[in-house]
């Protein structure tokens, strides 16, 4: 019998560790038709501002070896929007569904919590304090342990469900900023973020992206997060997410064994929109030929 | 519904040597209906150096088949392109919102390269709706004018060349049967020729559709890198509202 | 007429600005067989210590999507071995030779640099305050401006030739340790080092590395390092060098772009011994088409 | 002198259901002279999920053509098997340094599963060499004893399977043919076997040496990554001081 729940923090036990990562799934929805949606740990909606936002121009996107660069910059309709809107249409999904916060300063990112905290459904949000692709707030606060703890500190007092604090890893060490973050009152931290990046066409002499630097995502930064997670894991008492570049489901178990509760599945969405329901039962078989019965017991070999 | 699908690569043929033509067939699931102008997302098998899938126009589909016309831009549509029969593929798709195909009038159908690829089922589909169409193909040169029989066996299909080598010599858009009355024009092709044609089509107020080629990475609308710029709503995703957008609604 | 030749700082030339990565070329000899090796801007020589060093334990590598870590430690024989038995064999290639050096204290550092200054053919030594397999020393260094600054300032004295100091990429901000270095007698920044990162075999539930964690280098990094290389040379006057994960001569001037002065091709090297010839012939290409004459006119367009 | 050199696949030959022999002729350079245990970098051309270079060992080498024998273990490895006859394949070669060939007394060519691959060259020199060979060939079951039809013709070949599907029944190292006089042994294959093959001879003094396939990234001694810990020297590459080294300098 294998039991693949797991509690991530703040009460919150998900069926089984994987999730979508925000900003790769939509609202779910997008991906309705390839999935049983039902069957996921949790969704994470994309970042969603106290403001409607129109996010970086065109071009936003350029691949890059095992990878992508992203310049999106929070492109959505608004907090208002969406719980007007589409909350309705997601909020009966079987499934955790949690809400990216992003602003530019602490008191957007407290809007918008104290605006989803009427709606029962929203089991959790993710302070998205490692976007790179805002001018404003995003990443900055995610590079310094006091922007971290602020944002974190502020947002906990307008938020009593589970929250967690997803980090950046643009940092020389990430586990001061994930231990702030702890402190600061997060019950889970989420990490990796998107790594900055820059990718120039040789032929045009121009970067690709119109922001001219973006966030790179996919499996080439894989052994980069893992790490992280692997550091994060021993730093800190709070469950730690893990994401970045995974694939499949041995890269679900790679995270996991580093040290991670759950995990976050994006830009392989793009690739596969089945990778996520594949790397459940992979995950299920993983555990039953080991004769692992709960996560817990899914650890490191010494 | 969209769906991920694998192929068998039945057929693989090199065009105008730039440009490969890939007949598919589905090999367990039912081919899904496809409307003119949708596209799907190719996953490419055999190259070292790609990692997401190509957004390909959906040139030919029926129940059994389904055909993709490649342009061999770079790494990944040159592996496409050199698939061999014999080798599998998989789709998602359909993908986007294609051409209307409720017109009404004179409708022309102008494509530029491998832009006629989305033009052949629009004219097929037209047709059978019962609505005549005339067609304008330009290219580089001759050799690059693809699928022309098709074409011609549709109906009156005009052709333009850069050097003159077939048809008028010139930019598609300086064609003499541009100076005729049209009440509908679908367009596909570089971006400079669509421009082109949207300034005409506005300035004549022409009725006009354009299907865009914009970056992508997911194809679904959960990712918003591909977004056009709209009059009406701002940046919309090109995989879901497009990649067929009335000129209305560009800011072009 | 094209012309590659450029100047690096310190009054070193190279002939065109291609070098060969330290740690991945050896000392040149072992890619004789495969090109010309005084077509190459220049040679660095593998990370030099005091004392010979053994490295880390079997297993030291492991392949990543686009890329590979290593987990090498400095292996290498001691400066006393290389000036007494390597030296003589590869100075008289026609190219710059430089020497990387590597030490745990700032007197190794000063210790080694002395060690070369009597040997006329190094051209310069590399600086490697960012190796992240070493427990003492290494990357510890080049984490801080202060650590930066002061391995930097004490290998000025010993050093008068050119200079060049090797950042880590594993930071916050790396124009401020490219600042730190520059202010502290630095003639040229190169950047990047490899990144920490880390693999785990999911069937044997073990890390695959020896040391668990290990430097990730190849083509999976590339934007990464582009972003950091375009961030540095608007952020100091000395010349910079480009590396990390540099494929083809397409990636070279990729990095030219950015801002770099030169660059150096490592991780590829392994894949096609002959990439270093190819990208040099693809610059001169890619300068003739365009009409480019030398180095200094391949700029980013406006 | 190492070089790179292009090949085309002249045959692909699937084995034991787990391995590929891949039969390659040199395209346009001339093939170097190969010494029995010396290896090549293999390009993988056809795997999205590979970055280096697979060293395989060379099984087979005249003027003419060169024998991989591969064994599918994992996404390179299958990849380079599932070539078919017209790839084209790149290798770096020759690489490392291989078995002795002068050697005296009686000789015992060790292999065990796809570690019978340097064994076929070696076998054929040492013949030339006008030395006896014996052959213990060893593998899981039947069907994934290879090549055995080759060592047959050239001497003296004992089978264990470690399911008695064909010969001795049990691991190569417990066949009977081992408590015979041998003055020495050359042994390739799963590292298990070579540890006890080493002890056996190590406590009855007799030559022997083992060829390592140690993880490796450059394949000329560049990196330092592929190293094996050795008496007299400690850290030393496999790729150029090896693959193949006298068991008194391992510290197994």
């Amino acid at each position: 019998m294998v039991d693949l729940s797991v509690n991530i923090g703040g009460g919150l036990t998900l069926k089984n560790p994987i999730m979508t990562a925000s900003g790769t799934y939509g609202y779910g929805e997008e991906f309705a038709d390839f999935i049983d949606l039902s069957r996921l740990g949790g969704i994470i909606v994309k970042g969603t501002t106290l403001q409607p936002r129109q996010g970086n121009p065109y071009p936003r996107m350029v691949e890059t070896p095992s990878g992508m660069l992203n310049a999106v910059g929070l492109q959505n309709k608004g907090v208002d929007y969406f719980v007007k809107h589409i909350y309705p249409r997601i909020c009966d999904i079987d499934t955790a569904l949690v809400v990216n916060v992003s602003g530019a300063d602490v008191s957007d990112y407290v809007g918008v919590c104290e605006r989803l905290s009427d709606f029962d459904k929203i089991a959790a949000v993710e302070i998205n304090i490692s976007c790179p692709n805002v001018k404003q707030g995003g990443m900055s606060w995610g590079t310094t342990t006091a922007g971290a703890a602020a944002v974190t500190e502020a947002c906990r007092k307008a938020w009593n469900r589970t929250m967690i604090v997803k980090l950046t890893p643009n940092v020389t060490d990430v586990t001061q900023i994930a231990r702030a973050a702890q402190d600061a009152g997060a019950d889970a931290v989420s990490l990796v973020n998107t790594f900055l990046g820059m990718a120039i066409d040789v032929e045009r002499r121009r970067p690709y992206l119109s922001t001219i630097t973006g966030g790179l995502s996919g499996a080439a930064i894989r052994p980069i997060a893992v790490r992280m997670v692997w550091q994060v894991a021993q730093a800190v008492t709070i469950p730690v997410i893990g994401l970045g570049g995974i694939m499949n489901g041995r890269d679900v178990v790679e995270f996991l064994l580093a040290g991670a509760k759950a995990v976050q599945i994006g830009t392989a969405n793009f690739i596969d929109p089945q990778v996520t329901i594949k790397a459940i039962d992979y995950l299920h078989d993983y555990m039953a030929r080991r004769s692992l019965n709960t996560l817990s017991e899914l650890t490191m070999l010494s | 519904m969209k769906q991920q699908m694998d192929f068998d690569v039945k057929d693989s043929l090199q065009l105008g040597g730039n440009y490969g033509l890939l007949k598919l067939r589905p090999i367990a699931q039912e081919m899904p209906l496809i409307e003119p102008g949708q596209f799907a997302q190719v996953e490419v098998p055999n190259c070292k150096t790609t990692y997401l899938r190509r957004p390909i126009s959906i040139n030919y589909a029926d129940k059994h088949e389904l055909w993709l016309l490649v342009r061999r831009a770079g790494a990944g549509t040159n592996a496409l392109c050199d698939l061999r029969a014999g080798a599998k593929l998989n789709l998602v798709l359909p993908l986007g919102s294609g051409f209307s195909t409720q017109v009404s009038g004179r409708v022309l159908l102008m494509g530029g390269g491998v832009g006629i690829a989305p033009l052949l089922m629009l004219g097929q589909r037209l047709l059978a709706n019962k609505t005549d169409v005339t067609f304008l193909l330009g290219a580089r040169t001759a050799n690059e004018v693809l699928q022309l029989d098709l074409f011609r066996q549709m109906g009156e299909t005009h052709v333009a060349t850069d050097d003159g080598t077939l048809g008028h010599h010139g930019l598609v858009t300086t064609h003499p049967v541009l100076a005729e009355h049209f009440d509908h024009v679908a367009c596909c092709g570089p971006m400079p020729m669509m421009r082109a044609v949207t300034a005409i089509a506005k300035e004549r107020s022409i009725n006009c559709e354009m299907s865009l080629e914009n970056t992508m990475a997911c194809g679904v609308g959960a990712c918003l890198c591909c977004v056009e710029d709209t009059s009406d709503e701002g940046n919309v995703c090109v995989c879901t509202q497009g990649p067929v957008f009335n000129i209305n609604r560009l800011k072009w």
